[in-house]
């Protein structure tokens, strides 16, 4: 936390500002990722935005065997944010890395998100990712029912979370992320159990638990009736967690929640994150994380800030 | 059974071109009436459409920050493109807070827009002959797709439905595009009294050589494939599901299929062989 | 939770509809109350609502001494809803008994809200509050830092909160609400903790912690860092939590959360809520409650239902 | 040092009338170049105010639902109130979204109002000198405090501050209304060049009989507050906090007191005697 936010130093270009940023072993061109579930596995993209303008995506989240997700309405809009209850569907790893993976232009730097429902298939997806060429690193999804645990997410209980990472960490040598999820009352805890175990870095956070209601109906908006809240309205609360986090934990975070524009990925970096995820925008802007980045530089130049990552926690909080 | 989140096949990629983000300007807004709605949008670098496909429309330019509620872009079927010029026309209702502000759009403001999206309609067979039927926000997916296939030579008969005369929009363009129209409304305001699904079955009358195409609210659509399976027609139909992206990504638009599965509307349709529609399923 | 969502009613004047509920003991004339911290002392109401359109008010939470709260900025605006960070500003239990209520209308109802930072203090507030005429029951603030737990709220633990609740019920035998913090992994064990002490009924949520931050100054918009969010945006997240609670206990819930109008309501019945309490919507609209309660009878006739509270937990969930 | 939470003293209350709580609607609305914009509002049962009261305003009526973003209504000073007829004006300065959209208001359109609220600037003493000194927004806060000063027969110099001639807000109505004006702009694109400051101290020059009437950015009034306090001159500040209510219940425009604790600026205030605050402590 530097105590030097109110000085002012002299603007410079954006061409000056090197946007560079080292996330857990992984070296990104730029901080500004792209959120899992939000970017597809990326070649769907292709029309709208350069991949080689942001610092890299992170696939869909995979599973071992390809999935279906849950029946429909999956989705469903309220204050600022959406709902989504999308589930387990996508391709499967193997597919991920057969498939998916070769169709995409090169420089692109890609990280593979994984969840299962037992700590033994997490494993054993891991270690078939970390093989793959083109892997830059791992995000593990802790905000998956853990089915030994009666549906607890692995990310809300510290022991099975700290059971997770561990297995995840001996069988892959790749960089580690771990993506936690904000339905907790100690974010700082769970992150230290990250840290304790291995982890190389760690996302936060993962979609809100909510629930959305059809008056006319009497029913929920979603089959699934609980659904992930995502958006601007929770990004005040990813602030929070990612400040908490980041003055529990050493390993960088990548800060995700809400961002829309370049000043929102500003306030995660400000708050102590390393780099930031883009998730729901990209729904209503398909290029804003290659603007996001853009700005990102520009906030660094005209704040006189030489490269981006001078930005990381500099909140000024008065000491506390 | 389809893939589960798989890519559409390639050669439909190619077909339809690549889809633009750009913020388009508007050139006319006009209320027609009720809830109806028309805006015709200039979009830098349109390169054309198929009928059926959609555009995702955002109240205002994509670079406006914060863009925080309504949150989520609009999917809206292309309607027609009158002139060749790179303008497109939306015929829409307003429903809700985001067609709320579509609706307050005036000339010379930004909308943006990503599209066209989806597969919209195959190709008509020459000399085919279809009945095109449609009912609320539905018609507007099918104008362009009657003009077409009668310029291809084919048979078209057009049957809308609405609640009532204020709910019915576009009548005046099928007929100045000499498209044949027959109306029913429910409370018998215009055309003929009771569903347009009713139409439907006195026009098919067991004919299975004739194209169903169908668009509008899923009760009218299962009907109109029932109508036609009865009769050995074939049917296609344009879902409307709820969207969040419009182009693949966020799975929220998933329709359940017979064989197992989801197919994505915004990706693998909106258009879709009603047979393979798994109809208790829809939202 | 009914089968009987679905069923179409024959439709009733709102005449017709029975708005009573009883919330742990508290008879109100409708389930619409006014919530804690922003409806100040209900008298500054007075030239926009007749207080007796709603079903009462809760007071701004009361220590047993008069406080200030934070420096400012103690507010900021957030994607549909604001941060607070008032924290303890209140002119304390005595002066409420003694001024306060005696300045309200005949006929309104009042529910004392109470919190402090230590357990002795708590019951000591709720003993003086319970004997005061006009009270009809008292809400424990349970999202306020426990000075010997290091600061974590009250309703952050179980344990901790389970000795404030038992403390307060030996203290009181008015009606005991207990006002439950968002800020959990599982909100349905705390519901579970203060029904096994003996609480009346269950007041949720409070503001969820969450932090803004200015990017042009580099600093935390509240001079208080962090600060509870509250309007729409916790809406989604404030009905999953109402409808986990009223799956776990027998008694009653009053939901809360982003209601700005009788839909709003509606929803935090159908979710298991016995009556709501409207928040931040009362700054953007000082007669809004009043509102919400005629709404919420004109739903009930719209669907027949002669009774307002035939809608709790009305939500068709098909069995799950 | 002031009771924490309490209430204003009674005779207050009595004298400003009871706030109403309406839609009004807008009868006129007019940009006047740059960012700066004129609403007139016809408020239904309006009775009056007094200079320096405000009122909270939401771009559209109060019964709209959803109310989302921009969340909290704006307070705005009462500008004027032209020809008696239960009509208001707002001179305001498009800022942020909620600015935006009232700026976006057009004739016939209806905005939420709560107000009036605070206790304005205290009555004038017949046959006073006044400076009243403004800034920014703050110029909206003291166009009518200067009339009325003036129509009870006392004598008003008004000094202007912007940070350029667009920047500037109201001159005309201050010269149609015969106050005497000095402007200053720091580009000085418009009177003299420098800070409005510049002219305080030279028209106050140790004069202790002249009464500083201070709103604008912070800066401004403390520095104003200090040019007072060293001629020895009483000077009043209209405080401009952020509020979610601006009637007294959310406690979020406290400002701190030199007596210690605090003042609701919105309930106490706006208007206070400059040397009450602790302007360290200000936001
Ligand atoms: C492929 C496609 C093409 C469409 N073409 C047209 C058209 O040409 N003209 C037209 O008037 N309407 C069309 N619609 C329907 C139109 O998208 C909805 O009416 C619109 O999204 C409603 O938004 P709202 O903000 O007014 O309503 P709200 O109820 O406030 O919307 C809330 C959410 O639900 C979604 N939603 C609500 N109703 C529908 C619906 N019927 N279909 C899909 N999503 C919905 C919204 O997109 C939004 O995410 C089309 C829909 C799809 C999927
Ligand atoms: C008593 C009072 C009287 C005022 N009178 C006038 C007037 O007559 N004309 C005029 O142009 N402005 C006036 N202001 C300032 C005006 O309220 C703000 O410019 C306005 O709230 C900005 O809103 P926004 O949505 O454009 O900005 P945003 O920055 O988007 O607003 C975000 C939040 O900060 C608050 N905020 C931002 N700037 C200010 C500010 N300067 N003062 C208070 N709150 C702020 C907003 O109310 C909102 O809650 C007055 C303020 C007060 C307190
Ligand atoms: C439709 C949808 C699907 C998502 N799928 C995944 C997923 O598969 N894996 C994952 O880790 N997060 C998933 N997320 C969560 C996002 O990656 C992100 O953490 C969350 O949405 C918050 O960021 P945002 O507010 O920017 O969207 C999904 C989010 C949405 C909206
Ligand atoms: C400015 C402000 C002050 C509040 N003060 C209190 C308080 O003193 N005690 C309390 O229990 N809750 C307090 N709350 C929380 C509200 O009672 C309510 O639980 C929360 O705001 C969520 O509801 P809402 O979204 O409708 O506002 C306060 C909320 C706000 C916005
Ligand atoms: S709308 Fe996003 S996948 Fe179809
Ligand atoms: S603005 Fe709410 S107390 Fe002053």
């Amino acid at each position: 936390m530097g105590g030097s936010a109110v000085i002012s130093r002299p603007e410079l270009t954006p061409e000056e500002v090197d946007p560079r940023v080292d996330l857990g072993g992984i070296a990104l061109r730029n901080p500004v990722l792209t959120a899992s579930g939000t970017f597809g596995y990326g070649t769907e993209f292709g029309p709208f935005l350069d991949l080689r303008r942001i610092g890299g995506f992170v696939a869909k989240s995979l599973t071992l065997e390809p999935r279906f997700g849950n029946p429909p309405p999956r989705i469903a809009e309220a204050p600022s944010a959406m709902l989504n209850a999308i589930s387990l569907e996508n391709v499967g790893v193997d597919a991920f890395v057969r498939e998916k993976l070769p169709a995409l232009p090169e420089g692109v730097t890609v990280v593979a998100s994984l969840f299962e429902t037992e700590i033994d298939r997490y494993a054993e997806a891991a270690k078939r990712l970390s093989g793959a060429p083109r892997v830059a690193g791992l995000e593990v999804n802790a905000s998956c029912p853990h089915v030994k645990s009666g549906g607890i997410e692995f990310g809300q209980d510290p022991a099975v979370l700290a059971q997770l990472i561990r297995a995840v960490r001996r069988a892959t040598s790749a960089p580690l992320l771990v993506k936690l999820s904000p339905n907790v009352t100690h974010i700082a805890e769970m992150a230290r159990v990250c840290e304790g175990e291995g982890a190389d870095g760690l996302s936060l956070i993962n979609a809100v638990q909510a629930l959305e209601v059809d008056v006319e109906r009497r029913r929920p908006v979603l089959a699934n009736i609980l659904g992930g809240l995502s958006g601007p309205a929770i990004r005040p609360i990813a602030l929070r967690m990612v400040w908490q986090a980041s003055r529990a934990v050493e390993i960088p975070i990548c800060g995700i929640g809400g961002i829309t524009s370049a000043e929102d990925a500003v306030k995660f970096l400000l708050c102590g994150a390393s780099a930031v995820q883009v998730g729901t925008a990209n729904y209503l802007d398909p290029g804003v994380a290659g603007d996001v980045a853009d700005g990102l530089r520009a906030y660094a130049a005209r704040h006189g800030f030489p490269r981006v990552q001078d930005l990381v926690g500099q909140l000024e909080t008065g000491g506390r | 059974m389809a893939e589960p989140g798989a890519s559409p096949a390639a050669g439909g990629e190619a077909s339809r071109g690549m889809p633009l983000r750009v913020d388009a300007e508007v050139v006319a807004a006009e209320c027609e009436g009720g809830a109806n709605h028309r805006l015709r949008l200039a979009v830098p670098g349109w390169r054309g459409f198929l009928p059926g496909q959609f555009v995702m429309l955002s109240p205002g330019a994509l670079a406006a920050v914060p863009r925080t509620d309504p949150l989520l872009p609009r999917p809206m079927a292309i309607y027609r493109a009158p002139g060749d010029r790179g303008e497109i026309e939306i015929l829409f209702k307003r429903h809700g807070r985001g067609t709320a502000l579509l609706a307050a759009a005036r000339v010379g403001q930004k909308v943006g827009l990503v599209g066209p999206l989806g597969r919209g309609f195959p190709t008509a067979d020459p000399g085919e002959r279809a009945v095109l039927v449609a009912g609320g926000t539905g018609i507007a997916s099918i104008y362009e797709l009657g003009v077409r296939i009668r310029a291809a030579g084919g048979a078209v008969q057009v049957l809308l439905g609405a609640r009532g005369v204020d709910d019915l929009m576009g009548e005046a363009d099928f007929v100045s595009a000499g498209l044949p129209l027959r109306i029913a409304t429910e409370d018998g305001s215009r055309g003929e009294r009771g569903l347009v699904t009713d139409l439907l079955e006195q026009e098919l009358r067991g004919d299975a050589a004739t194209r169903v195409y169908a668009c509008g609210p899923t009760p009218m659509m299962r009907r109109a494939a029932e109508i036609a399976r009865g009769s050995g027609a074939p049917c296609l139909v344009s879902l409307e599901n709820p969207m969040a992206c419009g182009f693949g990504v966020c799975l929220g638009c998933a329709a359940p299929l017979r064989e197992g599965g989801f197919a994505l509307v915004c990706r693998d349709g909106p258009v879709f062989d009603a047979e393979r529609i798994e109809w208790a399923g829809l939202p």
